[in-house]
């Protein structure tokens, strides 16, 4: 059931040390102000599981956060690579990582058969890649009626999800609209959900029937903060920040800088702070 | 028209390519610049498909990231992303999808992984994506790729996605039934595989460009078409769209800058 | 692509004697006016496909089209039984048919599964029921991760499906709103789609972009039939008939007075009667 | 209150059983008028789905079938079907599902299939529906039925949903996790399974009702509990918001027949 927390009670009462744990959204509506909370309380040992692993792992992985992390595609969008999470890979620093890669289809109906109950999905997928051959997770079995080989991957089923959306109403059900992404599926295949949003408004009478909403029975702790996402956006809300993401290219570039930046735009801020980065980019 | 980058030859040779009939799975870059000239000029009707979800999108201003706002804005319809991938790519309602590559071989398979080990690369790269799926559930796939050595190799690092293989028939060995890397447009040619072999072939020189500057940039032994041709150059309509285009996200992406 | 055409062509262009057909509906948006042109066009051999076969099912069955029914649940919705469906089954009447029976969940999943490319679908399902024992398409395979025996059954590709929805735009993109059921999975899977619309509205803009929509390039023909789904209902547009299907268990029930029924109602009919078959159940 | 019928009693008895943490898959019948009895009293918070895919529905009248506009209309959301069964029942996330049934045993397994051979059937019902998945998904089963000899049979002759099996251990040797059959509730009487057999218990006789009306309705040899009960009878609040329910609902659907 939905519970409005502060966001610092809504992460330290849901994450864990050693957790699976997944912060979900597809460019759009990333929970930056949630895994900047989880670096603040500096959380150890997660396994950080996500479809796109771009800036906020990137710099979990870069404060020593993680010890795995099982993704599709490892870049920051539109601009390049992610520099703390190569560091990680390549040189063990500032520790080594466990890496688990997989297609973006299978990503993302892993989400969906954790959401479905199911303990795999099966997809006509992986021909002739060689990601098989890297990772033992993925395996092949055959149709019972054509006996064509179908790709097999084990279904997420996250310790904790979180997520960033845009209303919540006073019940406590939240309301995603734009580029939904994975993020329903995200949520309903893990053990715990925390939602940050924007605003809470009375309720969503009147709304479309069809629109995609989690009911605040699958949902564990909701936190207002407004600007939550920046520098992803929120649609409706705000627009994406493309000079952040062009900008983390340069800081994530040297430890150091990177260290520094983290200093004093995380670990010296509070979730307020989202809401002045997003006023000049407010619709 | 002689004044162009062979950056926008490329990107317009690509565009040259597409109808108004064709659904595309459009990737972030050259990809997205030359189906919306596509778009802009000779196929309106386009359908464009980017893998965030968003289905026949019709941005003003290029994207910098594959799930931009303009994307949705502009869409006939946004999907979950396990809808995109299940009903959309895997269920073959793709006609074309675009690839870029970190490595290529001869025979369009494509490296985005890793450059060296798996376990113990000397670059560890973005991955895959979409592209492992891409590769075989698209109607046919249309690789855009700047030559260099390093990017055309003999043989490349790691399989993120599935070309020809070996060349020949190893796709319908595979069981596929699409017909892969059907085109590759670089910043100096056009290339077809051959029918046979699988093997790219060169069928176009962009203006100005000699065998010797494809083979240069090549790290295999280029094969050059019997009939080769010249590809025509950009058109005065083509070369300003694509410069509008351009502009007008520069200016979209600088005002975001400036905002932040 | 979508033609726009007369029910009589749509109809009569895409089904064949012995195809496989889907008419989906799920209470909400049930094709029958397609149905009835399809009756009218005195089909043979058809297999109909479908989860919830009802008023039309039964109507075509009476009339002999069927030789095969794959579904999960027939029944008259609210009412009872389908008493010509049962007059085929237990007394082999006007024809006998074969039935291919499963649960809801796999029919649902067998069309995603045939939107998705997929040759089977699998699910936690059919524990312990007796289906398995009577359809050989109920198949179990063994979880690779697990070991759990997780249900299998084929994909549904039928060569046409037939659905009614709220909107056309002029393009021929097709807006389905309210209980959404299977239909877009259905006309996903099938080779051919032909679509019933309310009415043809310039264009979709300004429309929330979450919506259910098929792309006109996944649709074969659209004929605009107001009223089309009567006396199932359109939401937004009229309400349910449920007098008529209260009334369709008397008229099922004697096989001259079904057969009065369709010359009166269907064969001595045109599409242009749903119209005024709606006047007083519209909102 | 004294004047009441068993339907009445029935239905009352099992919306006591719900409460505002329930998530409920509903059936039409019985099942809906309990649930919306429950929600318009004790359990307001309740959350209603139908298998049409309506989340958290308040209706204002029962629906007719379980896909009518009034569901939709009143719903926190609507998904399709194949989302409905996939993410909200096989998901794990319904705690009550409701069954009736054409044939019940003692260890609440039920036919709703055949009567008779089902290749050469007596009779074809309607088949199982949502059934099979309901009965082995939702964390426990509640049912309801109007007591008769054809209807509760020492066996049935067809396995459209398992309850118990055989009793005992059964589902957990099927690998089943949730608890199955939990409640019957007919018009007569509460049974609830025996903790080690399963088998269906008498806990509670409804007012006026004696142990040989149960047994001369039940075609198996019936247990009663050792501290039987009589249910209490519907308080007027509970009757008065049954009638009030089921009378908005004749009007709104005789105004419809009117209207065709």
């Amino acid at each position: 059931m939905s519970k409005f927390l502060p966001l610092s009670q809504a992460v330290g009462e849901n994450l864990g040390n050693g957790d699976v744990v997944a912060f979900e959204g597809f460019t759009h509506l990333i929970p930056h102000a949630a895994a900047h909370e989880a670096i603040r309380q500096g959380f150890k040992d997660l396994t950080l599981l996500r479809m796109t692993p771009d800036i906020i792992y990137d710099q979990m992985i870069g404060m020593g956060m993680a010890k795995k992390v099982i993704f599709s595609y490892a870049g920051n969008p539109g601009v390049g690579l992610l520099r703390r999470m190569r560091d990680a890979i390549e040189n063990a620093y500032p520790r080594g990582i466990e890496t688990v890669e997989h297609s973006h289809s299978a990503m993302a109906q892993a989400y969906e058969a954790g959401a479905s109950g199911l303990p795999l999905a099966l997809f006509r997928g992986y021909k002739g890649a060689d990601l098989p051959k890297v990772n033992p997770d993925i395996r092949f079995i055959a149709c019972p009626y054509t006996g064509e080989q179908l790709a097999a991957v084990p279904a997420h089923r996250p310790d904790v999800t979180f997520i960033h959306a845009q209303k919540a109403n006073q019940k406590g059900d939240v309301l995603i609209e734009g580029i939904i992404g994975v993020q329903k599926e995200a949520a309903l295949a893990a053990g715990r959900v925390v939602v940050t949003v924007e605003e809470v408004v009375p309720s969503f009478r009147g709304l479309h029937p069809n629109l995609c909403i989690l009911p605040h029975w699958t949902i564990d702790a909701i936190a207002v903060v407004p600007g939550g996402a920046h520098p992803s956006y929120t649609h409706g809300y705000y627009e994406r920040d493309n000079a952040a993401y062009l900008e983390w290219d340069r800081i994530s570039a040297d430890r150091d800088l990177f260290a520094g930046w983290i200093r004093e735009n995380v670990l010296g801020k509070t979730p307020d702070a989202f809401a002045d980065r997003v006023k000049g980019l407010r619709q | 028209m002689t004044d162009f980058t062979p950056n926008e030859m490329m990107t317009i040779a690509a565009a040259r390519q597409l109808s108004n009939d064709d659904v595309c799975f459009v990737g972030i870059g050259a990809p997205s610049a030359a189906c919306n000239v596509a778009r802009l000029t000779h196929a309106p009707d386009i359908t464009l498909i980017y893998e965030s979800g968003t289905i026949g999108t019709a941005p003003d201003v290029l994207p910098l990231s594959i799930g931009d706002g303009e994307l949705c804005e502009t869409a006939l319809a946004t999907v979950s992303v396990p809808e995109m991938f299940r009903y959309w790519l895997m269920g073959g309602r793709i006609s074309i999808g675009f690839l870029g590559a970190a490595q290529l071989d001869r025979f369009g398979n494509i490296n985005t992984t890793v450059i060296g080990d798996y376990h113990h690369p000397k670059v560890r790269l973005p991955g895959g994506g979409g592209a492992p799926e891409i590769a075989t559930s698209c109607g046919e796939i249309y690789i855009t790729l700047k030559q260099a050595q390093r990017a055309m190799v003999e043989r490349i690092d790691f399989y993120t996605s599935f070309g020809h293989g070996d060349g020949g028939d190893h796709r319908q060995r595979l069981g596929l039934t699409t017909r892969g890397p059907t085109l590759l447009i670089t910043d100096l040619a056009i290339w077809r595989p051959d029918s046979e072999s699988k093997e790219f072939v060169v069928r176009s020189l962009h203006r100005g460009v000699t065998r010797d500057m494809v083979q240069d940039t090549c790290g295999w032994t280029v094969r050059f078409s019997d009939d080769l041709e010249e590809t025509p150059p950009p058109t005065a309509e083509e070369l300003g769209t694509l410069r509008d285009l351009q502009a007008r996200t520069a200016a979209a992406h600088a005002g975001a800058r400036r905002a932040a």
